[in-house]
């Protein structure tokens, strides 16, 4: 069964378990309302994200991928946001090439206290995805 | 100064005619009836501001050098705001008698621009007709005056205005002997060229109001 | 395969806003899916009763439960489905309440949202694979950083506890804010008076190793084998012959160093042994000052040391020490005065901080306990306190309150009517936070029994005129401005994270705050817990606190310590990185990239080079796998497919 | 030193009541090497009456100067009047924060503002374009008897955000420029108090408080000359400084000059050609002791002479 139409578009989201996934939980706890079209994946670290992944959601039907880890230098895993940082920076060059707007995919670093920023993120991406439109029933217009 | 509070507590059955209650009586506001909302909201968006953010802590009381000469310190016409209480702050003297020096601004912990608010309070009472410190605005008018006119301030011009209308025929004229003679007066005023540009200026946000309004 | 799916009212919280029953409906139609219900409290006894029942009664081998986040109840469900005879990792969770029925307002989008979760969790567990933890010895010895009062209850504890106990302290000696406060509220106790017991205990206790003057260079390693590497900074004085004698400070020519103990209130020796009941009392020498460093001549200390202590020579030293467990205690800083203009940012001597005043009040103070203002010496008659200098200030970027002021503000406004009972105080405040035992009673002695004045508002300007400072504030229940004519002003100025407090946290690989404060692993439930397992927080490093509150976070902090070491092995989470050899090319590109040196190079018996996890060492980040070429190396319960079945579940619809 | 060019404003009052104002900026700015060209037909900055009518209109009228400014491909304007800069720099600040206020302003104007221009004071001209070592250079004369008190006013650097210049409650950009051209400086607690601005006219009895308390510290400071930035300050305070003493019951004799005039002094200009005898409250007789700066040279070489062997030891004991 696919998004509400008309009212969501698909945004995936992958998050770190000890900051961002921990944020997000801090925005629930203190009831920031958010747009409901993001879906989260889990993952320990944003260094785990593999361009990979990203790349297969928006050739599979997402209209946004958000990918969120730890500030730079608070780190769980020490460094693997650096990691994370620099794949997704090349990832983020690549995909004009793949015929897919850039602004379609957004990384930042949201630590486990900052439940508002998460609501900021979550909000101004949703609204920069419906900016943008679905990314797939565009692709058919262009054909 | 407990005339202020006195003022406060009073403030929500105050009429528009009164500018200082001295006589008024502690009477409770009813705060489900007396909270203008709808005034709140309207400050809130004119000045881009949130009353919300103050929690009365008194640093623009206490840095304001005006607050002897206000009928409500600054912290307290924050305190009328956020209690929707409409009436007493647009008849309060101090929205006239504030003059932007932004220490409010500059000091408030809560970063509201509280000069900028007062500014928003006085466009207000402006608009509706209220007005508790007359000289001031008929000062400011005439400065407006004689900028639409010549486009320029002729000071002369302005002082000459404002004693006519204010009736304080011979305000500052003790000035007069002192500035005579160092050829700082022009009993002409300056001109410009583009003055019908700034009396444009001056229709057109007229008009916009009256349209707003 | 028989997934069994369990959806969680959590009385209103969740079913408030999603059509639980629907989404119920809608699992049952998930592919694999053998199994739906709904539960009103899933966690609780009966709760968990019913997923133990329904695996054995329905066969099912795959468990998801959409309710809270995992970070609050993955382990009790892993727990209740491992009871009824599945591995604990046969188990996912959905995360239907932060991320769904909490955040969202449209309860048709939520209940959308929610299936989809659940979708997503199914795919998962789909593909999960039995996990089986390893065991592993653990070193039973615990490194406290920081020998303030919280530090040290920690130690003494563990200590107590028969544990091997190493204790780093920055400065010379331990005691840290404690040892410079003069008494304590609510009691008027004399703070040397009851923290000097327990300092002495620390240094002659046999199991604690008190490392002073020294800081933290590195640490490696997991809960259960940390190394730790320790920078026993250059002192220029040989500690072991050192007796505390004094005699090189009595003779130092150079007396204008900083004084980080008094805070500046008085200028110090070059050598320096910062106060009577230092502990180790032993003279440290201050570079940045002592004319031999400056001008390469002098020498009047060694000269004049009975026992030939001093060494100019001496170098940092770096020692290591192997440990268990980490207590992080390292305290707390204040703002600078030049972050206040308007009160003279520091550039009027008579304006000073409450932890200077404090100096000046305590009798081993620059000044013996005699209130002095620091321009000329004459007792101050007339005594502002300014609470919130600082504090509560967007502005300046401390959105916070720091806790303990009104309190120490209310104990000065005492003592300084002790001292001087002629004198007048007023106390500046916005709100007075008083809600500890006997601490509101104590406020209102300041003011009933003392006389000081409570004024309700905010200072905003202090000027000079005079011999005297104006304070111009304002007194919010008048209405109106107020001017005092004061001697001396007293600034409670706020409290703030460490200036090294970050450095030291990604040292330890725990979070901190936007304020630099470390961050507990759950706000109430788990207070002195980090997420970095074997790592835990005590006293005012996690946000200000006063002296009762950092003692029970570092007896606590020690209790948690105690109980891991109580074991003798602890388990290793299985989610590690595991290596397919067959696939494994040997490019060592994962080696390069883990951050925690957890790949080797291994050779099979064919010959070829692969790489090879060290399975204590990995901390499961993942990292190695999205490195991986070949996909050889795959992070366990996060591989690709696991990872790739949930984006299809979101994707190809 | 490079020939510097500016758009300089002039702004109402220094076409009139501030007449020596604009006098003492020209002569200075042009022995420092700078060229002012006036904007062609500026019109009035709208200053605090305006923001009493509506902020589109207060920005309009503003911006429309801006405009011109613009229009003549500069992006910087500087000017003398706090009330202008002030002006200036709130309708700027605004309009480029916010498309949707820009369009407003924009839409009532006859040229359209697109927020190219910096608006700076002649003060921080002077400090930081041409600097404290620049300004010395042209110094050629000495006020010995002279001690000045900087009084900055309100607006000058308030809201910082906005002005983005020195610090809101301690400034020291005068301090820095009166001490490079040779004048002591006392440190004066009132800096940024207001003086009571616009409101001269209406509430003259409130004015002449508020002034008089500039006037009471300085003193206390142990200044004997008030320098200002503004010609609104320098009105309050010495136009109207006999009301003050009559108001008051004080006896005030305390010249108030801008900064520029003092500089204009220290560069050798006469008092006439500073405007000096355009002021209420007579200077001269603080400025007759004025002597050639060689001769304080000399005196101080001698002085440090005398202290030599003092100030060694000083510097052994704290060292």
């Amino acid at each position: 069964m696919s998004y509400v139409a008309g009212k969501e578009l698909r945004i995936v989201g992958f998050l770190c378990n000890w900051c961002s996934y921990g944020g997000a939980d801090t925005a629930g706890v203190g009831r920031f309302k958010q747009p409901t079209d993001l879906r989260i994946i889990r993952v320990p670290c944003s260094g785990r994200v593999n361009p990979l992944f990203v790349v297969k959601a928006l050739l599979n039907g997402a209209d946004g991928v958000l990918v969120s880890g730890c500030h730079p230098r608070d780190c769980h895993y020490s460094d693997g946001n650096f990691y994370a940082r620099r794949r997704l920076e090349m990832l983020k060059r690549l995909l004009p090439f793949l015929g897919i707007d850039e602004r379609r995919f957004h990384y930042t670093w949201v630590s486990a206290s900052e439940g508002a920023r998460w609501k900021n993120v979550v909000t101004d991406f949703t609204k920069a995805i419906h900016n943008l439109g679905p990314l797939h029933h565009k692709e058919e217009k262009t054909e | 100064m407990n005339k202020n509070l006195l003022n406060f507590f009073g403030g929500g059955v105050i009429l528009k005619t009164f500018v200082y209650p001295k006589e008024s009586y502690m009477e409770p506001i009813n705060l489900t009836e007396k909270t203008d909302w709808r005034f709140i909201d309207q400050v809130k968006k004119e000045s881009g501001q949130d009353p919300a953010l103050c929690y009365q802590c008194g640093n623009c009381t206490a840095g304001c050098p005006y607050t002897k000469y206000f009928d409500f310190p600054v912290s307290q016409v924050m305190r009328l705001l956020q209690a929707g209480q409409k009436e007493t702050i647009l008849n309060s003297r101090s929205i006239w008698l504030c003059a932007t020096c932004e220490a409010c601004t500059t000091r408030c912990p809560c970063e509201i621009d509280i000069a900028h608010i007062m500014d928003v309070l006085r466009i207000i009472a402006r608009r509706e007709n209220y007005v508790a410190e007359k000289d001031v605005k008929t000062f400011y008018d005439a400065f407006l005056a004689s900028m639409k006119h010549h486009g320029r301030v002729f000071e002369v011009g302005i002082l000459m205005g404002y004693n006519l209308k204010s009736g304080h025929l011979l305000a500052d004229a003790d000035l007069g002997p002192k500035i005579l003679g160092k050829g700082k007066i022009h009993f002409l005023p300056t001109r410009i060229k583009g003055r019908d540009k700034v009396l444009e200026i001056f229709r057109k946000s007229q008009k916009k109001r009256k349209n707003s309004v | 395969m028989r997934v069994g799916v369990f959806i969680c009212h959590c009385g209103n919280n969740i079913a408030g806003t999603v059509d639980v029953a629907k989404v119920a409906e809608a699992a049952r139609m998930m592919p694999g899916v053998a199994f739906a219900t709904t539960y009103m409290y899933t966690c609780s006894e009966p709760g968990q009763e019913e997923i133990k029942e329904t695996i054995k009664r329905e066969k099912l081998d795959r468990v998801v439960v959409a309710a809270c986040s995992p970070r609050m109840h993955e382990v009790t469900f892993r727990r209740t489905v491992e009871k009824a005879g599945l591995n604990r990792y046969f188990f996912e969770m959905a995360n239907i309440r932060e991320h769904c029925s909490w955040v969202g307002e449209d309860k048709a989008l939520n209940t959308n949202k929610a299936i989809e979760t659940i979708k997503l969790a199914v795919e998962k567990v789909k593909q999960n694979k039995p996990l089986f933890p390893a065991k592993f010895k653990i070193n039973k010895r615990v490194l406290v950083i920081g020998g303030g009062v919280a530090g040290m209850q920690a130690a003494l504890d563990c200590a107590d506890g028969g544990l091997d106990v190493v204790l780093v302290e920055k400065s010379s000696s331990v005691g840290g804010m404690m040892a410079r406060l003069d008494k304590t509220f609510p009691t008027v106790d004399c703070s040397i008076c009851i923290l000097g017991p327990k300092m002495v205990d620390v240094s002659q206790h046999e199991k604690i190793n008190l490392h002073a003057y020294s800081e933290i260079e590195e640490i490696k390693g997991y809960v259960g084998n940390y190394q730790i590497k320790i920078r026993k900074k250059a002192t220029y004085v040989d500690w072991s012959k050192c007796t505390g004698c004094g005699a090189c400070i009595e003779k130092c020519p150079s007396r204008n160093a900083y004084d980080y103990f008094n805070f500046g209130v008085a200028p110090a020796r070059a050598i320096n042994i910062p106060f009577p009941q230092a502990i180790p009392k032993k003279a440290t020498i201050d570079a940045q000052f002592c004319r031999q460093f400056i001008k390469g001549k002098c020498g009047v200390c060694a000269k004049f040391c009975p026992v030939g202590a001093i060494n100019y020579e001496m170098k940092d030293e770096i020692v290591t020490e192997d440990v268990g467990a980490i207590i992080v205690a390292s305290g707390y800083g204040l703002i600078d005065l030049d972050k206040l203009p308007e009160y003279g940012g520091g550039r009027y001597p008579d304006v000073i901080s409450g932890i200077q005043y404090e100096r000046i009040l305590n009798a081993s103070g620059p000044t013996s306990g005699h209130i002095e203002r620091p321009s000329d010496h004459a007792e101050p008659k007339t005594i502002v306190f300014v609470s919130c200098a600082g504090s509560r200030d967007k502005s300046i970027g401390i959105p916070y309150c720091s806790n303990f002021c009104c309190m120490y503000i209310a104990k000065q406004a005492i003592l300084t009517k002790d001292h001087i009972p002629d004198s007048q105080s007023y106390v500046f405040y916005i709100d007075i936070r008083s809600p500890g035992k006997g601490y509101d009673e104590f406020t209102r002695r300041a003011q009933e029994e003392y006389g000081a004045k409570y004024i309700r508002g905010r200072v905003s300007r202090i000027y000079p005129k005079g011999k005297k400072m104006v304070v111009k504030g304002a007194d919010t229940l008048l209405g109106t401005q107020v001017e005092i004519e004061a001697d001396l002003i007293v600034l409670a100025t706020a409290v703030t994270a460490t200036n090294d407090a970050r450095t030291l946290a990604e040292k330890l690989h725990i979070s901190y705050d936007q304020n630099g404060f470390y961050v507990e692993s759950h706000p109430k439930l788990r207070p002195v817990e980090t997420n970095t397992s074997g790592v835990f927080l005590a006293g005012a490093c996690q946000g200000p606190k006063d002296i009762p509150a950092s003692v029970s976070q570092g007896s606590a902090a020690a209790a948690k310590v105690l109980s891991i070491f109580s074991k003798d092995t602890l388990e290793s989470d299985p989610q590690i990185a595991r290596v397919n050899t067959n696939v494994c090319v040997g490019c060592r590109k994962c080696i390069g990239t883990c951050p925690f040196g957890a790949i080797e190079e291994q050779q099979l018996r064919d010959g070829r080079i692969v790489a090879n996890v060290i399975e204590t060492v990995c901390a499961g980040c993942g990292i190695c796998s999205s490195t991986c070429p070949c996909g050889a190396i795959q992070l366990q319960h996060f591989t690709d497919n696991q990872l790739l079945a949930e984006v299809n579940a979101l994707c190809l619809t | 030193m490079s020939e510097k060019e500016y758009i300089y404003f002039p702004g109402c009052s220094l076409e009139a009541s501030a007449i020596e104002y604009d006098m003492s900026v020209r002569k200075v700015l042009t022995s420092l090497g700078v060229k002012l060209i006036e904007p062609d037909d500026w019109s009035c900055c709208g200053s605090t009456p305006a923001h009493s009518v509506d902020h589109v209109f207060a920005a309009a009228v503003a911006a429309r100067n801006l405009a011109i400014v613009e229009k003549m491909g500069a992006c910087t304007v500087i000017t003398a009047c706090p009330a202008c800069l002030s002006a200036f720099k709130k309708a700027h600040h605004r309009m480029k924060k916010e498309e949707g206020f820009k369009k407003e302003v924009n839409a009532i104007l006859d040229e359209p503002y697109n927020c190219g221009v910096t608006a700076k004071s002649v003060l921080q001209v002077l400090l930081e374009d041409i600097g404290p070592k620049a300004v010395a250079e042209k110094v050629t004369t000495d006020l010995p008897d002279l001690k000045v008190a900087p009084y900055y006013g309100c607006i000058i650097n308030r809201p910082p955000e906005i002005m983005e210049f020195d610090d809101p409650e301690n400034p020291l950009a005068m301090d820095k420029l009166m001490g490079a051209v040779g004048v002591k400086v006392c440190d004066f607690a009132f800096k940024v108090e207001c003086c009571g601005a616009a409101f001269g006219v209406a509430k003259r009895k409130m004015v002449n408080e508020l002034s008089s308390k500039v006037l009471t510290m300085a003193l206390d400071a142990g200044a004997n000359c008030l320098v200002v930035t503004c010609q609104l300050c320098q009105q309050n305070l010495d136009l109207r400084q006999g009301q003050i003493n009559s108001t008051m019951g004080a006896s005030f004799n305390m010249p108030v000059l801008f900064f520029t005039q003092v500089m204009g002094l220290t560069y050798g200009y006469s008092s006439q050609e500073m405007g000096i005898d355009k002021h209420n409250v007579n200077a001269e007789s603080l400025i007759k002791s004025r002597r050639p700066v060689e001769e304080r040279i000399k005196e101080e070489q001698e002085k440090a002479k005398g202290k030599k062997p003092k100030a060694k030891k000083a510097e052994e004991e704290e060292s």
